[in-house]
């Protein structure tokens, strides 16, 4: 047994000497650069659990997309872009046809390949995260930042709260304070809002929290200060929980506070135990147990006692479901391809990608899913990469979240443009030609 | 017990004794209200072997950092060569050719023999950091005539077959020679001496004491040492300076001091 | 004025936090020289073994799990495992890296940080927890009404608690034999050694004197932001207060934290908008760094000759 | 037998005071460099030298860096991945902002912005010593990865605050494939590896040395402290500078400031440490070692209960073996790999005739 463990270990070892892995040649090959430990292992538990229960149940409910069987291989990255870089090129070349889609769910992990995946050929698909521009497919075409990027979810949220207020032509003179990680990931809300603020006529009250953020006392003194009619929070790991605990302290209503969706979801309300109570975030998916496609993987995959998650309540939290998303997009797109490159077979990434900028995910497939209402309806073209643009807004009761909004669209008017310049500025930095969508098929 | 040694050589020093190079007028020293030292003035004149005895705690060692520029006194002036000197760093000091050993041996543990002498000779090498990442042209030249100059000491100490071993392998003695070895290669004109044959067995010492005398005589080197062992301080210095409780008590010629009533009251007294 | 009080006030009660975990620093380095930068995966490990004992008591013997009784079972077993884990520290780590040099062991205090944290997330999930110790954080109504002026429920509960923990910990030294040895064996090591004071004993024993301070500092830590891995980013926190009050000065400790928590505050609100806020990361690394450069003897240090 | 250096007599000092003494070793250093410029790119796949090689060499000279402030100097730094930052994005701003900026240059110039700022938060170490000055180069770490957030002009004013690396042109060679880029990496290490050698056996070495071991005895020999700390500081800022520009450069190609976390300061501080304090070549196995063990760690769980274990609490065990290794080596070899080596070494001298 032990000899036969080391021999295991031996030849995992000489496997990344020679690299590529003989696999059958009917599986479509996915690896998964995961994140189980450090500060953000539990969102990445979560996150890659349900993305790895959904495809585990298309294998055991369906053999597969039409017979051929989906494999995956983790990489732990620690949320670490050095370690990230080794996940991309240690499963690169593993699988029948190499690793066909990177989805690191960490944006410092995005940057760092983001050069790399051009090259090699194999799509990068970031949802509610990564680089924004890249919604500009011209310059981006092996990127896709889909449903919804952060600004289109800027956008989003101040349309919802103008909704709240009975328009956004009511937004002018109201004061918004913006509560965000002082990061990259943070700042990428200030150009939008900034924009958004000199459209609608209100003002933005910028407040750093500086990383982890698990001291916010000043902040929210701040705001008792400047008293904003709204606060939208922008915030990641502990900073959310403690956002809403120090909001309570400083008796700031958590009925104005608005999350943007890194910030909504159960990691982050109920470590704020009571605080979190009234208080409303974003989301390009929904928290719930109750949808077909939940229900399908509890029967297929729970039911057999295959199930990802180590503590099956979580199933059907936002970030679960949020990894079904994850699921789902994979596995339409692989869909898609097979329809052109030949159904039945193991597909390269490169044709992948195709699969993913023809994807066409509409309200009758979202049905034919199991996930109406569950995320939004989806077409990726070649000049657009993010393809929804639309938020749900949902309000934690001290339980459970429950969804008080229909989907909402950013405003395209203003980020498309913004998103079009900040992609050709790219452009000519690093001296791409962007494609021309006429001749893409 | 250090009678063996040859008179005619210490005859031959004293001949030699010049004019006063460090002059100590009034210093007083005191760590926090505690006082360290009280009002003392000696002088050293240049190539003699000038000693400083006293019980523990006398205030030897202090009176040593005085003069190189670790402690600074509160009150007393200090002359050297003539110069009165204020407020001044220890480097300064070395720069101004005092070199100097410690009672507890303060030698880089973690270096070679060679390479702790060599730290000796820091001050009169040239060559910026650049040109030591290159170790090329000049640099390597200096490199190389500096290690000549270390070698002679090494020679002087007969120490030539240890030295590239680290100095935390050797045994005591041979620490305090190396020791004496990077002061040497500094090629001062004062040497300070902090209890340079504390530890040693017979032989050692005779050895440390041929060392001294030659220093003092070959070089010319002015040498202050710090000695509990009285023959040997009787026996090689000039002149003897005596402290107690950081107060001067004597000061004179071997046979002056050996006969001052006070000395053997507080010195000699305490030691039976 | 009043915002300013608002800002100081809340400040200093933060800083009563910090305290707390500057305190676990200060008493292992006391007693044993070694800077233990797994204070803060401590925190988070007693904190999330807490908190797990308290879901799972209730499943094996039927009590009520809001009840006092679970609380206190899961603090007797908490404790049980900080303890446990400051012994096997001792016998495993410490005791063949003694005589190392500082660095050394403050590199396996670093080694001991992953593998606490691998421990507690292993045997606990990695899964984000609520903790609530009945107290809610909000504003004292009265002082609200009469000043117009927020001061936290919680945060005092807090002050208070880390006060007589503080209180304790003094009594302990002061008037118990351990502690009598505790405080000979910070003195002089060799010292201790030779009038027969077993120094492995004591350590051992300030290792879990050490987690016990890790323990309430993970309750009131975890009860504010919840029970996650972010609890190991305390030590962070308490590091600033450390250079201010000194390593080994437990008064250095509480007065360094409050001085570091209300000049954070003050300096996030007042000084944060000129450039760009979110200061509170470094302002008070830079502000302990200014302090030693004036007085490098820290808060209530003693200045330092050189003999030679 | 192969190893002897009976019969190698040194006739003039300049032939003892070279960097390999002994014959066997320059052959062997020479060697080691010849296979891994020649072999190795034929040899490796791209996984190795993307994932493997490059950052192993780039995170060697990071700590040939640290080691030099730390190892040699006697000053314990938990900011080297700040320096790193302050290196990457100065060179990212020199090629941005200068037309036609060498590539090497701008290498050379983001080490000296690392040097600059080295110095700067190099000062307090001349007040004070030990962990209250650990503690306080955290200050640089935080400060400066803040500032690099918080003022856009670094970044070039970049909606997130990252940058992404130029092009690599030396002489109109263009270095975008895997192989090129470890070549050139490979080189500009090697030859601050070199240098770095060269530093630390001649008198800055021995002046930052002597501070190290005995700052008192060092300044009443003349050695200035504050110059031998201060240039330390500035040499160890700069080649963590010249690891972070190549991190940029070679390695990753975009990089955000928070990626230059205290997490890799700690990273590059095990390296010294498990590798070997004061030790060049051990800066060299300390990378390598703290750099393959996770990976290894992760491959092996994997190989071994893929399936059977669920993933969370494989990826804590990776973590509590990591941490626990580390504790084990510190036990059993507290002067790091690099005494191995040399334990290694001295053992092959006397073989065959131990005695």
């Amino acid at each position: 047994m032990k000899l036969k463990k080391t021999a295991l270990v031996a030849a995992a070892v000489a496997g990344l000497l020679t690299s590529g892995y003989a696999a059958a040649a009917s599986e479509q090959f996915i690896g998964l650069p995961s994140y189980r430990v450090g500060p953000f292992g539990s969102n990445g538990a979560s996150l890659y659990g349900g993305w790895i229960d959904y495809m585990a149940m298309i294998n055991e409910r369906d053999g597969g997309i039409n017979g051929v069987k989906l494999s995956w291989e983790e990489c732990e990255t620690e949320y670490n872009n050095a370690r990230g870089v080794e996940c991309y090129e240690r499963l690169k070349g593993k699988g029948a046809t190499g690793n066909t889609v990177f989805q690191p769910l960490s944006t410092g992990i995005t940057y760092s390949v983001l050069e790399k995946v051009a090259q090699d050929k194999i799509p990068m698909v970031t949802i509610g995260y990564g680089r924004t521009d890249a919604a500009d497919g011209r310059v981006f075409p092996w990127v896709f930042p889909m449903i919804s990027t952060y600004w289109t979810q800027a956008s989003a949220i101040i349309n919802y709260i103008g909704s709240k207020e009975g328009g956004v032509d009511k937004l002018k003179g109201k004061k918004i304070g913006l509560l965000y990680h002082d990061s990259a990931y943070g700042k990428e809300s200030h150009a939008i809002l900034d924009k958004l603020a000199s459209k609608h006529g209100f003002t933005v009250e910028k407040i750093a929290v500086a990383s982890p953020g698990n001291e916010q006392q000043a902040q929210w003194l701040q705001i008792r200060q400047a008293k904003p009619d709204y606060v939208i929070l922008w915030g990641w790991g502990v900073m959310n929980a403690t956002a809403l605990r120090t909001a309570q302290k400083t008796g700031y209503p958590r009925e104005k506070v608005i999350g943007v969706w890194w910030s909504g979801s159960e990691e982050d309300t109920v470590p704020a135990g009571d605080a979190a109570k009234g208080y409303t975030a974003a989301g390009f998916n929904v928290a719930g147990a109750n949808y077909p496609v939940v229900q399908d993987i509890q029967k297929h995959v729970y039911g057999k006692s295959k199930g990802n998650m180590e503590d099956k309540g979580r199933v059907g939290s936002v970030l679960y479901n949020r990894g079904v998303v994850h699921g789902i997009i994979t596995v339409e797109a692989i869909r898609k391809a097979q329809e052109k490159y030949g159904k039945g077979k193991a597909l390269t990434g490169e044709q992948v990608r195709w699969g993913f900028e023809n994807l066409d995910i509409d309200d009758k497939r979202l049905a034919a899913l199991g996930a109406a209402g569950f995320m939004p309806d989806l077409k990726i073209t070649c000049a657009d990469h993010e393809g929804a643009g639309k938020v749900k807004f949902q309000q934690w009761d001290g339980a459970k979240w429950t969804v008080v909004s229909d989907w909402i669209s950013g405003d395209q008017t203003v980020v498309r443009p913004m998103i079009e310049e900040s992609a050709a500025a790219y452009a000519k930095e690093k001296g791409i030609t962007p494609r021309d969508c006429s001749k893409e098929m | 017990m250090m009678n063996d040694m040859p008179q005619e050589a210490v005859q031959e020093q004293t001949r030699r004794i010049g004019d006063v190079v460090l002059d100590l007028q009034n210093i007083s020293l005191s760590f926090g209200g505690v006082k360290a030292l009280t009002n003392i003035s000696f002088d050293v004149r240049e190539h003699e072997i000038r000693s400083i005895i006293g019980p523990n705690g006398a205030g030897k060692s202090s009176m040593l950092n005085v003069i190189n520029g670790v402690y600074h006194p509160q009150e007393g002036r200090i002359l050297f060569r003539g110069e009165e000197r204020r407020k001044m760093e220890p480097h300064v000091a070395a720069a101004q050719g005092i070199a100097r050993t410690f009672q507890n041996i303060a030698l880089f543990k973690g270096m070679s023999v060679l390479d702790n002498i060599m730290t000796g000779r820091n001050l009169k090498m040239k060559c910026g950091l650049l040109a030591h990442a290159m170790f090329w042209g000049p640099a390597q030249k200096e490199e190389i005539e500096h290690r000549k100059k270390v070698e002679e000491v090494i020679d002087f100490l007969e120490i030539q077959s240890i030295r590239k071993t680290p100095v935390g392998r050797l045994p005591y003695g041979l620490q305090k020679r190396v020791e004496l070895g990077r002061a040497l290669a500094a090629e001062p004109s004062l040497l300070l001496l902090d209890e340079p044959m504390a530890g040693m067995n017979v032989e050692e010492k005779q050895d440390m004491c041929r060392f001294i005398l030659d220093v003092n005589d070959q070089f010319g080197t002015t040498i202050v040492l710090i000695e509990h062992d009285m023959g040997v301080v009787m026996d090689i210095s000039d002149r003897v300076v005596v402290l107690d409780y950081g107060k001067k008590i004597g000061d004179g010629a071997p046979d002056e001091v050996k006969n001052n009533p006070e000395v053997i009251a507080a010195y000699l007294g305490t030691s039976h | 004025m009043q915002f300013f009080f608002e800002v100081l006030i809340g400040g200093l009660l933060s800083g009563v936090l910090y305290v707390l975990v500057a305190l676990g620093f200060v008493l292992i380095y006391k007693a044993s020289g070694v800077f233990n930068f797994a204070q803060g995966a401590m925190v988070f490990f007693a904190a999330l073994t807490f908190v797990g004992f308290r879901e799972l008591l209730p499943g094996l013997t039927g009590l009520d799990p809001e009840g006092a009784l679970v609380f206190w079972m899961a603090f007797v077993l908490a404790l049980g495992a900080m303890i446990v884990l400051g012994i096997l520290t001792e016998k495993i780590v410490l005791r063949p890296l003694v005589n190392q040099p500082h660095i050394t062991l403050f590199m396996a205090t670093i080694g001991l940080t992953f593998l606490v944290e691998g421990i507690a997330q292993g045997i606990w999930g990695a899964n984000v927890r609520g903790l609530s110790l009945g107290i809610a954080d909000e504003p004292v109504e009265w002082i609200m009404d009469s000043a117009n002026m927020l001061v936290s429920k919680f945060d005092l509960f807090a002050a208070a608690l880390a006060g007589v923990l503080v209180a304790s910990l003094a009594l302990f030294f002061q008037y118990t034999k351990v502690g009598r040895a505790l405080r000979a064996v910070a003195d002089d090591h060799q010292a201790a050694l030779s009038i027969g004071i077993p120094l492995q004993q004591i350590w051992a024993i300030v290792w879990a004197v050490a987690g016990f301070v890790a323990l309430v500092a993970g309750l009131i830590w975890g009860a504010r932001s919840g029970v996650q891995f972010a609890l190991t980013f305390t030590a962070l926190k308490a590091l600033p207060v450390l250079i201010l009050g000194g390593f080994t000065s437990v008064p250095g400790a509480i007065v360094g934290g409050l001085i570091i928590g209300a000049s954070e505050k003050l300096a996030e609100v007042y000084i944060g908008p000129f450039v760009g806020g979110g200061i509170e990361g470094w302002f008070p690394y830079m502000l302990a760094l200014a302090f030693l450069l004036v007085r490098p003897e820290g808060l209530f240090g003693e200045r330092h000759i050189d003999r030679v | 037998m192969l190893y002897r250096e009976a019969g190698q007599f040194k006739a003039s000092y300049i032939e003892d005071q070279q960097i390999f003494p002994i014959r066997q070793d320059k052959i062997g250093f020479i060697a080691i460099l010849a296979f891994f410029s020649l072999v190795v790119p034929m040899i490796a796949s791209e996984y190795w030298l993307q994932a493997i090689l490059i950052p192993v060499l780039i995170f060697s000279l990071a700590a040939i860096g640290l080691n030099i402030l730390t190892g040699y100097a006697g000053q314990l730094s938990l900011g080297s991945a700040a320096f790193m930052a302050v290196g990457a994005f100065g060179a990212y701003n020199f090629m941005l902002r200068i037309d036609g900026m060498p590539f090497i240059a701008a290498l050379i110039l983001g080490g000296l912005c690392a040097a600059l700022v080295g110095i700067a938060f190099g000062l307090p170490s001349l007040r004070i010593k030990g962990f209250y000055l650990a503690v306080a180069t955290l200050a640089a770490q935080f400060f400066i990865v803040w500032a690099l957030v918080k003022f856009p002009w670094f970044s070039n004013n970049s909606t997130s605050g990252v940058i992404s690396a130029q092009k690599v042109e030396i002489l109109g060679f263009a270095f975008d494939t895997p192989v090129s880029k470890y070549l050139l990496t490979l080189a500009v290490v090697a030859v601050f590896a070199l240098l770095a050698k060269n530093l630390v056996r001649t008198t800055t070495g021995r002046s930052w040395m002597a501070v190290r071991d005995m700052d008192v005895a060092a300044e009443v020999i003349g050695i200035r402290p504050m110059r031998a700390k201060l240039s330390a500081f500035a040499v160890s800022s700069f080649y963590c500078g010249v690891a972070g520009a190549l991190y940029a450069y070679t390695y990753l190609g975009t990089v955000e400031p928070e990626g230059f976390s205290l997490d890799l300061s700690f990273r590059i501080l095990f390296m010294i440490i498990i590798g070997g304090v004061a030790s060049i070549m051990g800066s060299f196995l300390g990378a390598a070692f703290i750099v393959l063990l996770p990976i290894f760690l992760n491959v092996a769980m994997h190989a071994l209960f893929a399936g059977t274990m669920p993933a969370g609490l494989a990826s804590n065990l990776e973590l509590i073996i990591f941490g626990g290794l580390i504790i084990f080596f510190l036990i059993v070899e507290p002067h790091g790999l690099a005494r191995l080596w040399q334990i290694g070494k001295e053992k092959l001298r006397l073989w065959p005739f131990p005695h």
